[in-house]
């Protein structure tokens, strides 16, 4: 496979929505350690919502089904989790826009935009313990991916790889500011939710392309 | 965890129905959005004034819609910030074409859903401009902040704000002494018991029997310090201490008391922090200017009680002075 | 025993000085006495309504004196009558000549001590008569009545009697209303935790985690039965049922619903406890002409709700929709 | 002795108050089987305010320290009791009124007067576990007393023992109604705390005497 087609894009769509739902629970406990133990909720109602308009998100275009889900997944989830997720997709799909075909250069343009919209929104950045500290390095492996010519299978891989290598180092962040901040210390040996549910992500795209 | 409720899932809608069954003179429905609307708007001429956020903190924020309050809100689910599309449709409802400001406490899930649906909002031609308030002294930083929380201190901002908007005043000016207010109120809370949030089914931290946390969110999210329990005295004149120094209020300033309760504690015990409160203001010749006591701003069934105080000038005295007649803040 | 107070045996007058602190304008208080007087009060030609009764049911009772309600209120400790003279200087300070009505719950304490102060006030030639509300229809003898007990229907029984009074009807007039009031009304309540006396400094009763008790009393004496936690519509169905069947409110009666929390139970679960009580009442024909949903009758921190149905004839609906400026009460 | 002074009313008085204040948690505890655990607290704060006016009970007249004794407690307890105690006293001090001399015949009249005082007061009667189940035995014995002239010494002795035995059969009583009938079967076995301090009192008339 050199190229995701539209349909593929949505296949992703609804495996990354099955993956997630499968790990509410799991999602909730790593929240509970630095937050309010309802990410594995929140975003499990989003998917659910998705998993709901799949039918829907036939086209040629592959934006189409990512910015619908985006918009499906800020409309049903909500808290601080939802305008991000949300944004992520919405982003990714502007990115595509009426593009059929999705290659690596593609791919990373769209994390890269994913990636302005969550900081822009978000008011964070890389090192505030949070899903940017698995979003940015696989972004900036897809970059390098695109710019090495690299295939789909390897650029995903490697995005997949700095995504998990990401939310690993997110155990060993204190945050400065943000929610993880007044945690503090006690932040420590902690994975962030949100950066666990993006490494879930880029790991459905590498497997799908295998 | 022990609650009158039906099911976990149910405690939003249930609510919603409940309201609109106590309140039809105050409030209506929108279809399909959990979002409560004044019976009278949007009110010809007049700038709406939203407020919205988690649901939990009852009776904030739809139990201050009414005649010089909110013209509308919208809920989320218990703590947590409604989602954009919700905050965009209590906005339409509250525009009759002079704009809307919308009340937005500093949660980041109420910041991001809110900025989206303000941005929503503009391809609607519905003028919408927000006030962020933070006016919990306690942390920099919490849970679901960056920089202080929005807690009881947003009463006022729906009071002085609705009261402008009331007065037939423009958006730009609503906004302004709404902007007023938050750079003139200080709040702090202090919990004795932790809360329950329906869908998690078990409280989220603990305290043991002789445990105060000072400086508690109104989510449960730590504060300053746990301690023992001392009298209401002393843990009056911590939260007044640290709320005075903050502004810092000064001797000659007038103010508004605000004496909230949690969601637990019984109003007896309120009147008796507020005894402190006014002995304290007094020593330090602050002029009480107007005090309220009661549950304003809740976090479910958590015992505990924040203080708030607004300095007050000209302009916000005959705001805060203004009649309201809303489901739960009436003044004649 | 966590609570913020100061002392277990200073949370009255505490609570007193709080509440002049906060209320100036609506109260002041007797010196020597613990009686909280409307600052208004004697009003010249008004028959005066007073009402009294132990601390820890607030904003029950001094929280209802203002306008069109309360003239004055003596207040007990926790749970415990007032003394006949607190009664009497309650009456004497409302009193304008035009006589004093002395609303009572029916408790063994407060019979008996306002029944001495009635006669006492003879002597100080201040006409004086007394209405006993007895609206709790869960059990007919408790721990301090012969007979039924009187809960947060009084309420309704200071509302209508004060705006007779302030309509200016004589003291018999007013009496007679009051007596309505407590003929047409009735009430049950639930409980899902106990309280806590402060001077006893531990609750006087258990109940399981799942546990809750049906009629429970508002100082924690048993009602009915004990039972397993259900829905918030199948506790709602129970009380209902009871209140309805007792007087009974027919198919076509028109009612006044109040939903009162006993003090620890968020506002949430009351409406929410509402949406069915409104649910029922349209089943059965019954049409609700107002709600009230709040804390109204409270005991101190206990958890849990109670719900009353008061039958409404063309004169208790005008009485009860005449406006009132009570502390705690206010209808515009 | 023959006849109590009015100066031994109020010695009388004032040990009372002090055997009061002894037992204020026996009180406390025997109430709180059957109430609200309230009533030695209660009552205890009535003997307090009693012992504050013990300086201005002088008099020539017997009726005019137990009025004032009467008059005290009801001011000063509250509750229940608080006018049921205050009206045992103010009923027998003005049964004895301008009396200079309390004999068997006084006592016998006093105490009528403070039954049937308390009896119209609390609408309840023999039988409803209540301190009436103390004096009105104790009422009766002194009653008979008199009849049969017997000495002070005597009719104290037996008035003391009746509400003595008359606090033992609280012990048996269900209440019919008010408030010990509620707790029903529950309530057996358990002796009333009003019905006690009655006993106390003539307790200590009895001791006085001898
Ligand atoms: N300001 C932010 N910027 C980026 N990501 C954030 C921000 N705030 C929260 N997150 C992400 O959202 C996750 C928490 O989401 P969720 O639990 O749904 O929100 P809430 O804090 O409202 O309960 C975190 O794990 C983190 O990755
Ligand atoms: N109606 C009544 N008639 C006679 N005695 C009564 C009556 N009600 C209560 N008592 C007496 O008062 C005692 C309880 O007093 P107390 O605890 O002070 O009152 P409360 O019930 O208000 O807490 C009981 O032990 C009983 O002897
Ligand atoms: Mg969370
Ligand atoms: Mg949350
Ligand atoms: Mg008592
Ligand atoms: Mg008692």
């Amino acid at each position: 496979m050199d190229k995701l087609a539209a349909v593929d894009v949505v296949n992703i769509i609804a495996e990354f929505s099955k993956v997630i739902i499968a790990n509410r629970d799991y999602l909730n406990e790593l929240d509970g350690k630095l937050g309010d133990a309802d990410f594995g909720t929140s975003i499990c109602a989003g998917c659910c919502a998705v998993e709901k308009i799949i039918p829907e998100l036939g086209s040629t275009k592959t934006g189409f089904a990512l910015g619908k889900t985006g918009t499906t997944l800020v409309k049903s989830m909500g808290g601080a989790s939802g305008p991000l997720f949300g944004t992520i997709f919405m982003k990714a799909g502007k990115a595509l826009g009426e593009t059929t075909e999705v290659g690596v250069q593609e791919l990373a343009n769209m994390f890269a935009a994913s990636l302005s919209g969550v900081k822009t929104l978000g008011k964070s950045d890389v090192g505030d313990k949070t899903l940017i500290d698995a979003l940015a390095p696989a972004s900036i492996a897809l970059e390098a991916a695109a710019a090495n010519n690299s295939s789909l299978q390897v650029a995903l891989a490697n995005a997949s790889a700095a995504a998990a290598q990401g939310v690993e180092d997110t155990k060993n962040l204190v945050a400065n500011r943000g929610r993880a901040h007044y945690v503090g210390e006690r932040a420590l040996g902690h994975q962030d939710a949100g950066a666990t549910a993006i490494q879930m992500l880029f790991k459905v795209f590498a497997d799908y392309v295998n | 965890m022990k609650k009158i409720i039906n099911a976990p899932d149910h405690v939003l809608q249930d609510m919603l129905t409940g309201m609109v069954a106590a309140h039809p003179d105050y409030v209506r429905k929108l279809p399909d959005y959990n979002c409560l609307v004044n019976r009278l708007s949007p009110i010809a001429g007049k700038v709406g004034i939203i407020s919205g956020g988690g649901s939990g903190h009852e009776p904030a924020h739809a139990g201050f819609i009414g005649k010089g309050m909110l013209d509308a809100a919208c809920i989320g689910n218990v703590f947590s910030s409604p989602t954009p599309d919700h905050f965009l449709e209590a906005a339409k409802a509250a525009d009759s074409g002079a704009g809307v400001l919308m009340v937005i406490k500093n949660y980041s899930g109420d910041l991001m859903n809110s900025q989206m649906a303000e941005e929503m909002a503009e391809f609607e031609d519905v003028k919408v401009a927000r006030v962020i308030v933070d006016d919990d002294v306690a942390v920099k930083n919490s849970t679901y902040t960056t920089g202080r929380r929005g807690i009881a201190g947003t009463i006022f901002v729906h009071k002085i704000a609705g009261a402008m908007a009331a007065r037939g005043a423009d958006l730009a000016e609503v906004k302004r002494v709404a902007e007023k207010t938050v750079a003139n109120v200080r709040s702090m809370g202090m919990a004795l018991t932790p809360c329950i949030v329906p869908i998690a089914g078990k409280a989220n931290f603990h305290l043991a029997d002789d445990e105060v946390e000072i400086g508690m969110g109104i989510h449960g999210e730590p504060g300053i310090n746990r301690c023992k329990i001392t009298t209401a005295d002393e843990i009056t004149s911590v939260l007044l201490e640290k709320i005075i120094t903050d502004l810092p209020f000064a001797k000659g300033d007038e103010v508004a008391v605000l004496v909230n309760g949690l969601g637990a504690t019984p109003l007896m015990e309120l009147y008796i922090v507020n005894k402190k409160v006014s002995e304290i203001c007094a020593e330090r010749g602050i002029k009480i200017y107007r005090t309220y006591v009661g549950e304003y701003m809740t976090a479910l069934e958590m015992a505990g009680a924040s203080i708030s105080l607004l300095r007050l000038d000209g302009e916000l005295k005959s705001l805060l002075d203004a009649p309201a007649d809303s489901i739960a803040f009436k003044q004649f």
